[in-house]
């Protein structure tokens, strides 16, 4: 397993280099979420609310089997369940554990005006750093999955952190640690993806699932969080898994591209005026 | 494997910089692994030689040993310089009995063998050399590999679903085997209210796993709290514990390689 | 489980059915998908509702709840027809080749032969096997014609010589699911002359035995042996029948049935295939028929005994297995031993009629365990009442309750209504919560004179009295006197558990009970203390055994668990020696015996339960062994804890080899036969006489009489048939398609309380209910705690997308299920996962009711409930083997709340 | 060249300098060790009580024996060697600490009165008292020693056993030894549903 | 609906006016009244928050410099909209306050085709027509007020991303940055044309009064109303009565 003190490899709206960049390198882990073999027992949400101390919170019966309609601030982990009708007929009832993808380009982070709000480590995690957050929320928006949450009352954002702590001392996140299935696994990015095209084949081969992938979107890099799925080409089926998550152009083009110059631009006003000042000089009352 | 001695003194000096009254025990610890690293090398270098006797292999373990001896004649506490000394003199003959009888009758109190013999075990382990002349008796509380005691013992969670557990780390050839928990790893003692574990806040990762039957006691590094850990540096790092643990009259299992 | 939990991953292909491992059992569940992972096993799921485990599966069929014999009986149909069986396992090592008498009638019509309608009671004396040794198929007429109009002759229901067989035993006690278990209420309703509620005693006579010497075919050809009976029985389940009755398309059945027997394509035997199920199947009026069907299919494709094989019970709770082999029901002592009934006038006619004479032809050989039944009732009677207890006094046999008639589950509350109970005892079991018809356990308990409840939460069962409704005034006519104590829980208790696997674990005490709560042990031997002081002081009516009953303990009213498993092991009360002759040292009085074979008749032994010899030794508590070793990489883990019988693993596991002796699949090695040593050997404890040669062809079933599986079931072993026939629920939307006339079990009986009520179609009831449990609660018992409580808040009720819709209902809204009995509120789920479904040609919803919520726990206390119980709604109508009670199946009708 | 164990112990023990058995100082990691903060911690090996899977599970107790405390649980965790949960849990076990510390939990025997609507409080030996007499008065009321047709049938209709799920083997047999023995035929358990 | 404008313009200017005092000099003409004073600088302060408030979450360059003055990212993220909010009350007095001199005329659509020779200084006055306002002026009001219709429409989705919803506050995010821009230019074009570029204006703005130099060069139209004065012939005067005129062609010889 993946061990060693985390390092920074990106931080939020942070000019200037990274500290520590480059002192170790470290491998990339991952989580691996079989969802053909998840049973939707919760244990993982048990866990998850236990390790990270989350206070009980009332739920209501909303038509579902799943605990809450999405994840919440002091929610991390929720398995979505989602029946899903087949072309054949057939229903299948698929139970997706979600939780943060831990993109490899975090549109949160991007997103993020706020100085050390949000950093990226070495090992892929993504995590966010509440005494930074400045509650703007553009990390809301700027995820494809609907993961970062806010909390009206502190107004920061929450959201998993892979147990950064956890991986931090060497261990696997708690979710891990509690599948009685062994649908979770926890590893470096290339293990759990070659256990997971491994299993995507077997599904392919021996259980009729011609469409079984592995979810890894390139459109975000790839994820610390991949999942076997059934059918790879549909993952909307999954509660809302977009096939094809993008940070919003929004983020993408304006961001990185317009934004900077955009602001030179503007900024190119002042040399222009003061040029000005100097070649044609002030316009004096006259005479 | 290499990396594994490495490993161990790197974390002996991330360790040592953190805790003051510790720090030059593994200052010595570290300069330990170092040397037992290089035997380690030197031997893995030539294991085609190796043959699992280490009566055959003599000629090739031995060539570790001066440099241990010079270094803790020059650098070791009073008393174990003085035996470094006393066996430099002694020549090849003195070192080689000191290497047999820590090889056939292991004791965790000759410092000299136990140091050289877990880099040349270590080395027989990961080149899948298994010994030969060391007869020990088997046992569920020896190494299955060795016939060694275990130094320490590791709780670590599965990484899926065929792991997981405790394991025990050899005093030896530094290789774990699983173990059960809630078992003496002396005497076997499973009535619960005999074992228990001693805990401080201030080693959160260290227990010291007590048998009031046979008031034996070994500590544990429980990976599931600090997965980095490096088992048989921290167990050194310990040490508190291992004076708390005496001062209650248990006696431990196998001294590490400081004595303690 | 006649195999394991770890053994599924041994499996090729599992049929998970009547039962919902992913949600109930989620550790057991990583079996199946390890199957599946590393083996690429398949999964067959059939269930009324799509569960988590058909999430999982390759294959889900949605049945109609209480239809599966239907559907089992159409794989057997199948598995015939394509010639996908195990052939010299069927020879071999079951009854397929024997003979049955002639008069035998098969039930086209929905009876056997033999039946009394006047008593609802069959006479079973043609339902046995003919006398003769080996035969060749004669051209005669098939039984079934043959046994037209053809009567037994003996009016008297006779005492079963035998238990039950393995295969059948799993059905006849559907809770044990064991062949061990056959003993239980099939021996004793066999004992009761077959009674039921208000039955006659049997009449005295010869009662018909099972002849000695069987008439068998081997060529299976012969008219009227078992396999083309079991043909012809079964040849009526078209996939066409099984599309009427069951509601699952033709096309998808056949999709079923030819995956499932594919594994026995050619008859080649080295795959196997496994089934298992829960409650879903035991809880019908015909439960442990669906069961045996289940039992049949496996022995006709060679899958009992065999490692990723078996049928497999999983119980609902951590000691449901113990609590049958400790006889926690009233039909049994413990080990399966029989109840004595009011003929056994003593100790010897009591044994003589529970013990087994051997029957099989006269070349093969029969190990008939159970004649060593007198052993095993001296002593436990020994344990019982020591010293009281001596042959002069027939052992203090007098001294037991003799029955016969009903006192199972239901019943209880029907007396009690009645007003024949005065007292209850409840510890850890909420009856009111449990019902069926739970608003008849609240009034029976209104009429009791006291009710104590041993509990460690509150409970609906101990405020029965302020039950929701109860009005100030009622409540003040309610004469009972309650006494709640505060008990213990798990974690403050020792003792040993037994697992669905047969294992016995034991477990520590790790805290004291709570506040002033006491041990379950301590207030049970408190109370029984205090009875036994009353009478030594005021005498009673027949005081002696409780006088003497050996209470040994070094504190009395603080029994030691350690002790009392002692106890149940068995010890020896003289020196005794080594009965197999193998030289084993002697054992000393006061010592632990090693196992059941050093059991005796004379007095020199006391054992609590046979079954369980062996579980505490001289060498100590064996079911707190921890050994993590599997040499054999199967799963077998022979040095953790104990299972019963004598450690094994796998039941039955001589049929895992074929008849030379060699395994089916040399990969998956349980044991085998040691040429050398002249043994059988293996990484598993042989269920077998070890040293009996292969060429003795010894039957590897050793619990039945006749050595070999029973895809018959012969004599009174089953109330309603030799092989086991589809009837319908006591509450189904459409008459039985198979025989209209004889829609239900023949031989079940509904209550007579005005309480009992029952639907019908025609009375507006026309959805079928079924109630189940969930992942996130444990029945009546998480809903105190407030993790449990937050992942599912509230009670619901499953209904299908259509039936919504045509009620105009979303998915939130309150709903109000009905019931003959009563009505159920809750909150509606509407869900694709429930098809509306063709059942003989009508259109038919299915809903279902998760059981957890009652009127005590954190959401109910809250208010955030209706306060019901989903078990108003259930029926009192019971399996007439098992005495289980229909909870899966009723009619219902619904409507906006 | 063997140096006992006892030097270094009778050493340390004497205060001072205290060096390991090989000469190493461990003077300041003496003092070190005196300011520990140490508790004593019992693993109990248990059974999950809800299903039928029996998961292994280890109960982490706080609490001195020596001092007869009364341990504190701090801890519930999957018996990694258990063979067939192998560490692992399920919802309901993994929350199983809270069903051994609940607050809702009965802690006193408690009695409803005929025509009551509440509850009172009563003593263990009062309660057991009236228990043992309702049971014998309605033994004495209700036994039948012989039946009509004059057969023996020693048995006692009048009152019922409910056994729970969770109770232990050896509860149950104690069950049958003592309900048998009051001739008690209506004796079921959660088994038969 | 101009009349009610006018006669609320008319309350609030006396009522301000009374508060205040514009002292007029010797040859200068009260161009700013208080009111119009108090409401730039107002304007002008909440403007200068948002700016920077703005900035610090805009741009990482700018975060850790500029989040400080605001106690933080926390803080600067609470206060900005309500700067903003600031900013846009008081604009909307502004805009209603010089709706009528901001009118957009024929003579403004004159003036910005000659814009170059406006930029280049070519002829020391501006042409006759330019009144109150001159085009570039307008133009950089309206821009403004653009802007903040803008600013104000997508920082609400911004403000309360849970009411408005992702696509809208995704766009939101782009038009508020890109009228950000737009005001950032303005504002810099606003500051030098304000001061460096035209001595005598930042004193209109701070004393309320221009010279009468200054206002027949840069407003002649408006000395024309404000004075009855023909703006032309009073340079000229003023010119010739100077010791040393101008010399624009010795600037032009420079070039």
């Amino acid at each position: 397993m993946p061990s060693g003190t985390l390092q920074i490899k990106a931080i939020s709206a942070h000019s200037g280099p990274i500290p520590g960049q480059g002192v170790q390198r470290e491998e990339d882990v991952c989580k691996y979420i079989d969802v053909t073999t998840c049973i939707g027992c919760k244990a993982c949400e048990v866990a998850c609310v236990e390790w990270n101390d989350m206070p009980f919170q009332q739920t209501t019966f909303d038509n579902t089997y799943q605990t809450m309609p999405a994840t919440a601030w002091n929610y991390w982990n929720l398995i979505k369940f989602n029946e899903h009708q087949r072309d054949d007929g057939s229903l299948m009832w698929l139970m997706r554990k979600d939780q943060c993808m831990h993109c490899e380009d975090p549109g949160c982070l991007r997103a993020c005006p706020a100085d050390g709000a949000i950093v990226q480590y070495t090992n892929g995690i993504v995590d966010f750093q509440q005494e930074n957050c400045i509650g703007c929320q553009y990390c809301v928006s700027g995820c494809p999955f609907d993961i970062p949450k806010f909390n009206s009352s502190t107004k920061k954002v929450y959201k998993c952190t892979l147990c950064s702590d956890r991986v931090g001392q060497g261990l696997e996140p708690a979710c891990i640690k509690a599948c009685p299935t062994g649908c979770l696994k926890f590893g470096t990015k290339t293990d759990m993806r070659a256990l997971a095209d491994a299993r995507a084949q077997q599904l392919r081969e021996h259980s009729g699932f011609a469409n079984a992938g592995v979810y890894d979107p390139p459109s975000v890099g790839g994820t610390h969080v991949i999942y076997v799925l059934h059918d790879a080409t549909k993952p909307e089926q999954y509660g809302g898994l977009p096939a094809n998550p993008v940070i919003p152009p929004t983020y993408t083009i304006w961001k990185r591209a317009a934004k900077p110059i955009g602001l030179l631009l503007a900024l190119l006003a002042a040399p222009v005026a003061f040029f000005h000042y100097v070649m044609e000089g002030p316009k004096e009352p006259a005479p | 494997m290499r990396d594994s001695w490495q490993k161990r003194i790197d974390r002996a000096s991330e360790l040592a910089a953190r805790d003051e009254a510790v720090r030059p025990l593994l200052d010595a610890y570290g300069r330990l692994l170092v040397l037992q690293r290089d035997c380690y090398a030197s031997l893995h270098a030539h294991s085609a030689r190796l043959s699992g006797a280490l009566e055959r292999d003599l000629a090739t373990v031995r060539a570790c040993v001066p440099r241990i001896l010079n270094e803790i004649a020059r650098t070791g506490p009073p008393r174990l310089a003085e035996q470094a000394r006393q066996m430099i003199d002694g020549g090849e003959s003195a070192i080689d009995s000191m290497l047999l009888m820590g090889w056939r009758t292991p004791s965790d109190e000759h410092f000299f063998a136990k140091a050289v013999l877990q880099s040349y075990a270590n080395c027989l382990a990961t080149d899948g050399l298994h010994p030969i002349d060391r007869d020990l008796p088997r046992a569920d509380n020896v190494c299955p590999f060795c016939g060694g005691a275990p130094q320490v013992s590791i709780l670590h969670h599965a990484a899926d679903t065929d792991g997981g557990g405790r394991e025990l780390l050899c005093a030896t050839c530094l290789t774990t085997w699983p173990f059960r928990r809630l078992l003496c790893a002396r005497c076997g003692e499973e009535d619960e209210r005999q074992l228990g574990y001693f805990h401080s806040p201030a080693y959160d990762h260290l227990r010291v796993d007590a048998c009031d039957t046979c008031k034996h006691y070994l500590k544990s590094v429980d990976l599931t709290r600090l997965g980095r850990a490096v088992p048989i540096v921290d167990e050194v790092a310990g040490a508190p514990l291992d004076l708390w643990a005496r001062e209650r009259g248990y006696e431990k299992i196998e001294l590490n390689l400081l004595g303690l | 489980m006649t195999n394991g939990w770890i053994d599924i991953k041994n499996t090729d292909m599992m049929l998970i059915m009547g039962g919902n491992p992913a949600e109930n059992h989620p550790c057991g569940f990583k079996w199946p998908i390890e199957a599946k992972l590393h083996r690429n096993a398949k999964m067959i799921v059939v269930d009324p509702r799509f569960t988590r485990t058909a999430a999982n599966a390759d294959l889900f069929l949605q049945i109609r709840a209480g239809s599966d014999i239907a559907f089992l009986g159409g794989l057997i149909n199948y598995a015939i027809a394509q010639n996908r069986i195990a052939h010299d396992y069927l020879v071999n090592y079951t009854n397929a080749s024997f003979i049955v008498q002639e008069g035998f009638k098969l039930p086209e019509d929905g009876l056997y032969s033999g039946f009394d309608p006047s008593t609802q009671i069959y006479n079973k004396s043609t339902w046995n096997y003919e006398a003769g040794g080996r035969v060749s198929a004669a051209p005669v007429a098939a039984a079934g014609d043959t046994a037209k109009g053809g009567g037994g002759t003996s009016q008297a229901d006779a005492p079963a010589p035998s238990g039950g067989a393995p295969p059948s035993a799993k059905s006849s006690q559907p809770r044990t699911g064991l062949g061990y278990a056959a003993q239980g209420p099939g021996g004793a309703k066999a004992g009761a002359g077959g009674s039921h509620p208000g039955g006659q005693a049997a009449a005295a006579g010869a009662p018909p035995s099972l002849p000695p010497n069987v008439a068998y075919d081997p060529s299976l050809q012969h008219p009227r042996c078992v396999f083309q009976l079991l043909k012809q029985q079964y040849s009526r389940y078209t996939p066409e029948m099984v599309e009427r009755i069951t509601g699952i398309p033709k096309d998808q059945f056949l999709k079923a049935a030819d995956l499932f027997t594919s594994v026995r394509i050619n008859g080649d035997m080295k795959k196997v295939s496994t089934i298992i199920y829960a409650v879903g199947w035991t809880q019908h009026t015909f439960g442990t028929q669906i069961i045996r069907t289940a039992a049949m299919l496996q022995l006709l494709l060679g899958n009992v005994g065999r490692a990723g094989g078996g049928v497999n019970a999983l119980r609902g709770h951590s000691n449901i297995q113990g609590a049958t082999d400790l006889a926690g029901v009233f039909d049994i002592l413990p080990g399966y031993l029989k109840m004595p009934n009011p003929d056994d006038g003593d100790f010897a006619t009591y044994v003589k009629r529970i013990t087994p004479t051997a029957s099989n032809p006269a070349e093969w050989q029969s190990y008939n365990y159970w004649s060593n039944t007198s052993k095993f009732a001296v002593s436990f009677l020994k344990a019982m009442y020591g010293d009281a207890a001596k042959k002069e006094n027939d052992w203090a046999f007098s001294y037991l309750p003799k029955i016969d008639r009903n006192y199972a589950w239901a019943q209880i509350w029907d007396d009690m209504y009645a007003g024949r109970i005065k007292g209850l005892l409840a510890f850890g079991m909420n009856g009111v919560q449990i019902g069926p018809n739970s608003r008849k356990n609240i009034d029976a308990l209104k009429k009791a004179d006291w009710l104590v409840v041993g509990e460690i939460y509150p409970d609906e069962t101990s405020e029965f009295w302020r039950a929701p409704g109860t009005s100030a005034d009622e409540m003040k006519k309610i004469q009972t006197t309650v006494y709640r104590l505060p008990c213990a829980g798990f974690a403050e208790k020792d003792g040993t558990f037994v697992n669905s696997a047969r294992w016995l674990q034991w477990k520590n005490v790790a805290v004291p009970p709570p506040g002033d709560a006491r041990l379950d042990q301590d207030i049970l031997a408190q109370i029984f203390l205090k009875v036994r002081e009353l009478y030594q002081k005021e005498g009673g009516k027949f005081p002696d055994p409780i006088l003497n009953v050996r209470w040994p303990y070094t504190q009395p009213d603080h029994p030691a668990l350690a002790e009392v498993a002692r106890e149940i092991n068995g010890q020896a009360l003289a020196e005794i020696t080594d009965p197999t002759g193998q030289g084993a040292p002697s054992i000393k009085a006061g010592q632990q015996i090693p196992g059941f074979a050093w059991l005796k008749d004379d007095g020199t032994t006391l054992c609590g339960n046979w079954l369980y010899s062996g579980s505490w030794t001289e060498a100590g508590n064996q079911m707190a062994r921890r050994g993590t070793d599997d040499p054999s990489g199967l799963g077998i883990y022979p040095n953790w804890a104990w299972s019963w019988p004598a450690n094994r693993r796998v039941m039955y596991n001589r049929a895992s080899c074929d008849p030379s002796g060699k395994p089916w699949d040399a990969t998956r090695r349980q044991i085998w036969w040691n040429e050398g040593s002249g043994k059988w050997v293996g990484n598993d404890v042989p269920d077998f006489k070890v040293d009996s040669k292969p060429s003795d062809h010894m039957g590897p079933f050793i619990m039945n009489p006749e050595g070999v599986g029973r895809l018959f079931a012969p004599l009174s072993a089953f109330a309603e048939g030799p092989f086991p026939e589809h009837y319908e629920p006591i509450e189904s939307p459409i008459t039985n398609p198979l025989h209209p006339a004889q829609s239900n079990n023949p031989v079940v009986r509904k209550m007579k309380s005005p309480l009992d009520k029952y639907g019908e179609p025609a009375g507006g009831f026309n959805i079928v209910c079924t109630t189940y449990r969930l992942t996130e609660h444990y029945h009546y018992w998480t809903k105190n705690n407030p993790m449990n409580v937050q992942l599912v808040p509230e009670p619901f009720v499953e209904i299908p997308v259509e039936l919504a819709d045509d009620m105009g209902l979303k998915g939130g809204e309150r709903i109000k299920v009905t019931s003959a009995r009563a009505s159920y509120v809750a909150k509606a789920m509407v869900t694709r996962r429930i098809k509306p479904m063709m059942i003989d040609g009508k259109k038919t919803y299915q809903i279902g009711i998760p059981i957890h919520w009652g009127y005590r726990g954190i959401a109910e206390d809250a208010g955030r409930t209706s306060l019901d119980s989903a078990n108003l709604l259930s029926p009192t109508v019971i399996d007439p083997n098992a005495y289980t009670p229909e909870f899966k199946g009723f009619l219902v009708k619904l409507e906006k709340a | 060249m063997a140096i006992s164990r006892r030097t270094f112990l009778q050493r340390s023990l004497a205060g001072g300098a205290a060096i390991t058995a090989f000469g190493f100082d461990v003077t300041p990691i003496y003092a070190q060790a005196k300011s520990l903060k140490i508790s004593r911690t019992t693993e109990t090996r248990s059974t999950c009580p809800y299903c039928s899977v029996s998961c292994g599970i280890i109960i982490h107790t706080l609490g001195d024996k020596a001092k007869n405390a009364i341990p504190q649980v701090v801890h519930v965790e999957g018996d990694p060697d258990h063979p067939i949960n192998r560490g692992t849990l399920c919802p309901k076990g993994a929350s199983l600490e809270q069903d051994i510390l609940n607050e809702r939990r009965l802690l006193n025997p408690q009695v409803r009165r005929p025509g009551a609507d509440r509850w009172e409080d009563i003593g263990w030996d009062q309660a057991i008292d009236e228990i043992g007499r309702w049971v014998k008065k309605t033994r004495d009321a209700t036994f039948v020693e012989k039946d009509p047709r004059g057969r023996t049938v020693n048995r006692c209709e009048g009152l019922a056993w409910n056994g729970g799920c969770t109770d232990t083997n050896e509860f149950n047999y104690l069950v049958v030894k003592t309900m048998r023995s009051l001739g008690v035929c209506y004796l079921e358990n959660q088994a038969r549903v | 609906m101009n009349g009610a404008i006018e006669r609320f313009d008319d309350r609030a200017r006396r009522r301000v006016g009374a508060y205040g005092r514009t002292m007029v000099r010797e040859n200068e003409l009260v161009r700013h009244p208080v009111y119009t004073r108090v409401l730039h600088w107002s304007v002008a302060i909440f403007f200068i928050l948002a700016l920077l408030s703005g900035f610090a979450i805009y741009s990482p360059w700018l975060y850790r410099a500029l989040t400080p003055l605001f106690g933080g990212g926390p803080t600067t993220r609470l206060l900005h909209p309500w700067f903003s909010l600031g900013f846009v009350i008081f604009f909307a007095f502004q805009i209603l306050n010089w709706l009528e001199p901001m009118t957009w005329t024929s003579d403004d659509r004159r003036w910005m085709k000659q814009v170059k020779s406006y930029v280049t200084n070519k002829e020391p006055v501006e042409p006759e027509y330019v009144d109150f306002f001159n085009g570039g002026q307008k133009l950089y009001f309206w821009a403004i007020v653009a802007s903040a219709v803008v600013f104000l429409l997508s920082g609400f989705p911004m403000w309360f991303p849970k009411t408005f919803g992702r696509i809208t506050v995704d766009i939101g995010y782009v038009l508020h940055d890109i009228a950000a821009l737009v005001m950032l230019v303005g504002f810099i074009v606003h500051l030098y044309e304000g001061t460096g570029a035209q001595p005598g204006t930042f004193q209109a703005m701070t004393r309320g009064t221009v010279e009468r130099r200054w206002a027949w060069t840069h407003h002649p139209a408006w000395y024309r109303r404000a004075t009855g004065r023909d703006p032309r012939t009073d340079y000229e005067q003023a010119r010739q009565r100077s010791s040393r005129p101008p010399d624009p062609t010795a600037r032009t010889d420079l070039k």
